[in-house]
């Protein structure tokens, strides 16, 4: 096993799914040569030829409509949008057309593809290169979606996601592309895309988490244990479908939640998380379910740290609903 | 509206310039029956919708021949991204009445299980005759991808995208030109320039000189063709598709004809369409003008064209009473094919439903199990 | 006062506004000597003329950039998306431009404009012509978003809308276009941008809805009150940004609550009402915080009636929650 | 790439074909010393990113007069929906180096409060410079709603948008020139091919024979001219905006030009950028080649040209070291703008984010109370 960068992880998945299936193509603005602006393909141009890796037009709708082409006609792409904050042209071809192909042609024709993006702050890189779109996704049925925080789920649910039979928007976390470090299998391996990971175990507070939130709230709870809180983390990993079990499961385990995003608040994932929980186990609950979400602002630039839920404002709510 | 004529192969007095057409005589009989059995269809369909039987249509007269013209041109390796208003493209390549008729009246056998509205035909055999989707223009691009693939595995078919004039000022137009330019993709667009897009003729679509000058803005070829004549549209598409086949590239084909018609059922021309215009196109009846061609080949006759339209019209009735005759869809199909597997929250949502409908009583709940 | 459907309210609100100021312009598909294909539009091109009242080519995106454009030099754009499921491809220049501009200028451009578009199901309209996409847009800082339930409301809201500062995307629920009637005031009056509208007092449970669900809600407490329930009910109105105190207000009467919509119910606008219920005042609630949606599936079309929410659902909800 | 040859106004000799340039001596200076500022401020801008004082810059270099010879041809009645790359077009209209250098900072005298990254400027004074997003595209079709607004209240005044090759695979590209055609809209659109996006070449871009051939399409005139040639922007774009202002409707330009640096300060353009063109393009120099049309107008000499160099340089330092003295935007500037009014969920969230701010002792808190 080798140690990788979670963007090394991303990469090395790409190449495996290429060695491993001929009909595995990669494309997208810059992912030819250049390697792709977070040097996410690297190198696989050279290895795969200019048919499997390739630089495209200037347009998402092109990408992920010409995708939806390949992928109906027996290919499976694997699309690269260069931010997720571009993704929005695109918008009408993933949530209109790959994401209800398979249900409005009664099963005739289905799209295997995946989008991978980076989303997320901490780059200092204002409205546009920052923005964490999940909740856009989630609300579409027909897609998954799919955010790992470690460079070992980083490849096996890459290429899980490349092997389903469905659309899957794969969003990275860019603010951990080269700070997080970890153990990475060789060859092919596959993240199950409908199980959450327990990250911690605990029993005073559970903390809901997914992609870059996942070590700001390790820390939190680190400096909450430090104060006599346990905390409970679970790293939901796919977005959607929800393994929806697993998260009651880990809200009853302490009665006490909390619940953490980048994306603004206001209509945001954890609104959900919130809601399942106040629906289905209320009677468990022993504490306001906590949010510690963006602002809902767009995303600024130079004070992106007081923008950002760190783990301050995570702590802040572990100690609110402990106190509670 | 544009300076250049359009392609024509029909004369006036109906003979083919060139002589060759490069349809057989049982190919130019078939497209022919095929014209009349779009008219049965499109006729019946108008029909059962002012009765309430079905609860929309969209009206073909006037465009038979650039649908039919261009379907001939393809094989039934090739791959077709229609429009809603392509019914001769499929009934051409042997997609049968009844199985149109089924997503007409929505019901347990139609092949899209219901789900989508009138018009909206999906089918893979026995052409691939993609699923249609009522946003304008994103299966353009899709084509695009399709042809892709073609190329990547060194396949010899092409594709076919057809959409309105309308069409040509979407997204999916412009990346999808633009890509095929690009990859050189075994494409064909075919613009059906039927003059309105809705109620917005095409002066206030686009300000260009018709429809095929696009193709410049994408590197590509630009044909402008009759699109009341037959033939003419056959033998652009057939060109279009020999070069593509033979890597060539795309090849952007402008059939300039007129909708007949209003828009779909629920609209009313009246209110736009300048009575002039629709005077002036009738004459130019794209039926009619075939029927001249094929007399003079002697391959028609007044009596024959009878017979055929009551053999067409004797087809689409029983497809009418076939679809009428099925049952509504099975209460799963609204939680099937969202994704490959149900998944959990889908299979809780199902049994709700289930549970919902058998404590009213309803039909579709069966014993009240989910089944899936 | 006269009586007018809802479509008629819309139509009135539009004349009034175009009398009142020379730069308030209609345009969008179809809207000129057709009247819009539901006839919100109908005799405005022939009363103001083809330069306040006109057709646009086939595209969302250039409906909605134009009409920021013009909005950003002194027009007051009144753009028309035809359903709301078209909306898509001009989702980039919502979310990113409209959306964005003010804070992303430092106030010095600013987007004064209203997108009107007919939501919902109800006309046998499947995948494409049912959506109901309100929580796309209310995860979005910098809009507003708008949705009448009566033709007072319609009228009052649209004019508010036109003359507010800031985006606005107003939604229309089509079903209710021709199913409501009701007085509607001559001439210009507008209704509050941040207040819901309390549609019925109740002691037992809570009911939060909006749009065409509101009268869904309606028959429901109707019966339920048969059976000796007595429904709150609060029409939203404005969903963004939200009257969250009158929210929280109304779920405190009772502490049960039942929220309603249509659309699908992951990440949908109903989650984050549970969870600002659960957040901040979850010590007042005696129930699970229910939920009545469609379900998380494409929008069917032979079935729709059993995908809608309607009154049977909305009474279990409610008999639910009061039971429990 | 082009058949066609680009349109030039200055020759090999440094003679201008027309003699009359359409700008004044004070103007051709102006223009020239502008080139100049933005030399200097591009250079400043890439020191200061590597040596961390600001996050990130955009090479201007190469690409000068094409930026100053179309704002040239503007009034300051004119808008201009600019792009990232042009730092020309704001100086050369009295836009100052600190003004634009607060922006590269971020800091709180930012025009745009601190909000975006650098180099999306947006000012109103002195000529409407519309604020710029980071989506490549959607510019270009608001630019056309800008022009709108002008023809309808009868204004005589044009919209300049500017945009990249790549940007003529976009989205607003197609729906802007589309709905300026239809329209007739006073707007000028300037395509700057620089022969790269990134690092996509623009034969992957696009398989039209150049940009300016798209604008068939939309039914407009298209130019083609040299980038590099300020003379010959400032005839085309001169020509394009009087065309506009009589109500001739729009006009697409293309200025082929070259961009000699990287994308941006994060690209390394040796990994794509072959050597050779960028030496063939060393010579094109736009700075050296209005140099030796000004030297033959006796406008210019070595020295003089130090000088102003000299004080260009002085002007950026001076400007830089003002933005480096200015405190961070104030943390209620998170809050502020996102609606005309602060409603009342921001208003509780910034109350939040004071508090915690003041909690840890943090300057911009203040006292710790949200001041909106
Ligand atoms: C993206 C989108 N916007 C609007 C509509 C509504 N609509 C349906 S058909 C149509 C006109 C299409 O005209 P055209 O492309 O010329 O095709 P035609 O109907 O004439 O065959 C419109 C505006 C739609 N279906 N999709
Ligand atoms: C919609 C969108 N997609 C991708 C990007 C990332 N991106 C930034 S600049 C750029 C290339 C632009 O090239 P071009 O239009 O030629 O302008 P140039 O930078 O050469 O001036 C890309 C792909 C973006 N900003 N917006
Ligand atoms: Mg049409
Ligand atoms: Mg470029």
């Amino acid at each position: 096993m080798a140690t990788l960068t979670l963007i090394q992880a991303v990469n090395d998945a790409l190449r495996t799914a290429m060695k491993n299936d001929p009909n595995v193509l990669v494309f997208g603005e810059d992912v030819g040569p250049k390697g792709g602006v977070f040097l996410a393909t690297e190198g696989l141009t050279k290895e795969f030829g200019e048919k499997r890796c390739f630089d495209t037009p200037l347009s998402e709708d092109g990408i992920v409509g010409a995708a939806i082409g390949m992928a109906v006609n027996g290919l499976k792409p694997v699309a690269e949008i260069q931010f997720q904050d571009f993704i929005f042209p695109a918008f009408d071809q993933i949530v209109s057309e790959a994401a209800k192909l398979r249900y409005r042609s009664g099963g005739q024709y289905t799209c295997p593809m995946v989008i991978r993006t980076p989303y997320g702050g901490g780059i200092r890189g204002g409205l546009y290169h920052s923005q964490s779109g999940e909740a856009y996704f989630c609300h579409t049925p027909g897609l998954k979606v799919v955010v790992p925080s470690t460079p070992h789920d980083a490849k096996g649910l890459l290429l899980a996601s490349i092997q389903d039979p469905d659309p899957v928007l794969f969003l990275e976390p860019k603010a951990l592309y080269r700070s997080v470090k970890g153990e990475v299998p060789e060859g092919n391996y596959t993240v199950d895309l409908s199980t959450l990971r327990t990250v911690r175990e605990g029993k005073d507070v559970t903390v809901i988490c997914y992609g870059a939130m996942v070590p700001v709230c390790e820390r939190a709870a680190a400096r909450a244990a430090e104060r006599g809180i346990e905390c409970h983390i679970v790293d939901l990993r796919t977005l959607y479908p929800l393994d929806e079990d697993g998260v009651l499961e880990a809200a009853k385990r302490t009665g006490r939640v909390v619940v953490v995003h980048e994306a603004p608040r206001f209509c945001g994932y954890g609104g959900e998380i919130s809601a399942l929980i106040a629906e289905n186990i209320i009677e468990y609950i022993e504490a306001p379910i906590a949010r510690v979400t963006g602002f809902d602002t767009p995303f600024p630039n130079t004070l992106e740290h007081h923008y950002m839920p760190d783990e301050r404002r995570v702590l802040d709510a572990i100690e609110h609903v402990a106190a509670y | 509206m544009t300076s250049t004529a359009p392609r024509t192969v029909i004369q006036p007095d109906g003979a083919a310039k060139p002589r060759d057409v490069g349809l057989s005589d049982k190919e130019l009989i078939h497209a022919y029956r095929t014209m009349l059995r779009v008219r049965a269809f499109d006729e019946t369909c108008l029909k059962l919708q002012r009765s309430g039987r079905i609860g929309f249509s969209i009206p073909n007269r006037g465009v038979e021949a650039t649908q039919v013209g261009a379907a001939a041109a393809l094989k039934k390796t090739d791959w077709l991204f229609p429009s809603y208003r392509d019914f001769g493209m499929a009934l051409y390549h042997g997609i049968s009445a009844e199985a149109m008729m089924h997503n007409m009246y929505g019901d347990a056998l139609d092949s899209a299980k219901g789900r989508q509205m009138p018009v909206h035909f999906s089918f893979t055999d026995p052409i691939r005759f993609f699923s249609i989707s009522s946003p304008i223009g994103t299966h353009i691009v899709q084509a695009v991808g399709a042809a892709y693939a073609m190329q990547y595995r060194k396949e010899k078919h092409v594709v076919l995208a057809s959409f309105g004039d309308g069409g040509t000022s979407s997204l999916g137009f412009h990346s999808g030109l633009n890509f095929a330019g690009v990859w050189k993709a075994p494409v064909i667009f075919l613009c059906q320039n039927n003059q309105w897009a809705i109620s917005c003729p095409s002066e206030k679509q686009t300000a260009s000189d018709g429809y095929a000058v696009k193709a410049e803005a994408y590197g590509m070829p630009g044909v402008l063709v009759d699109g009341n004549d037959l033939l003419a549209v056959h033998q652009a598409v057939s060109e279009a598709a020999e070069r593509a086949r033979k890597g060539g590239g795309p090849t952007l084909i402008e059939a300039r004809t007129f909708r007949m018609g209003g828009h779909s059922t629920s609209d009313d021309p009246t209110k736009y369409v300048p009575k002039a215009m629709v005077a002036e196109w009738e004459k130019k009846d794209p039926v009619a003008r075939f029927e001249k061609f094929l007399k003079k080949r002697k391959l028609w006759t007044e009596k024959q064209r009878e017979q055929w339209y009551a053999e067409a019209m004797a087809e689409v009735d029983a497809a009418s009473k076939a679809a009428q005759a099925t049952p509504r869809p099975a209460l799963e199909t609204i939680f099937s094919d969202v994704y490959a597997t149900l998944p959990a929250h889908l299979r809780r949502q199902g049994q709700q439903a289930f549970d919902i409908a058998k404590r009213h009583g309803e039909a579709e709940a069966g014993d009240g199990a989910f089944p899936l």
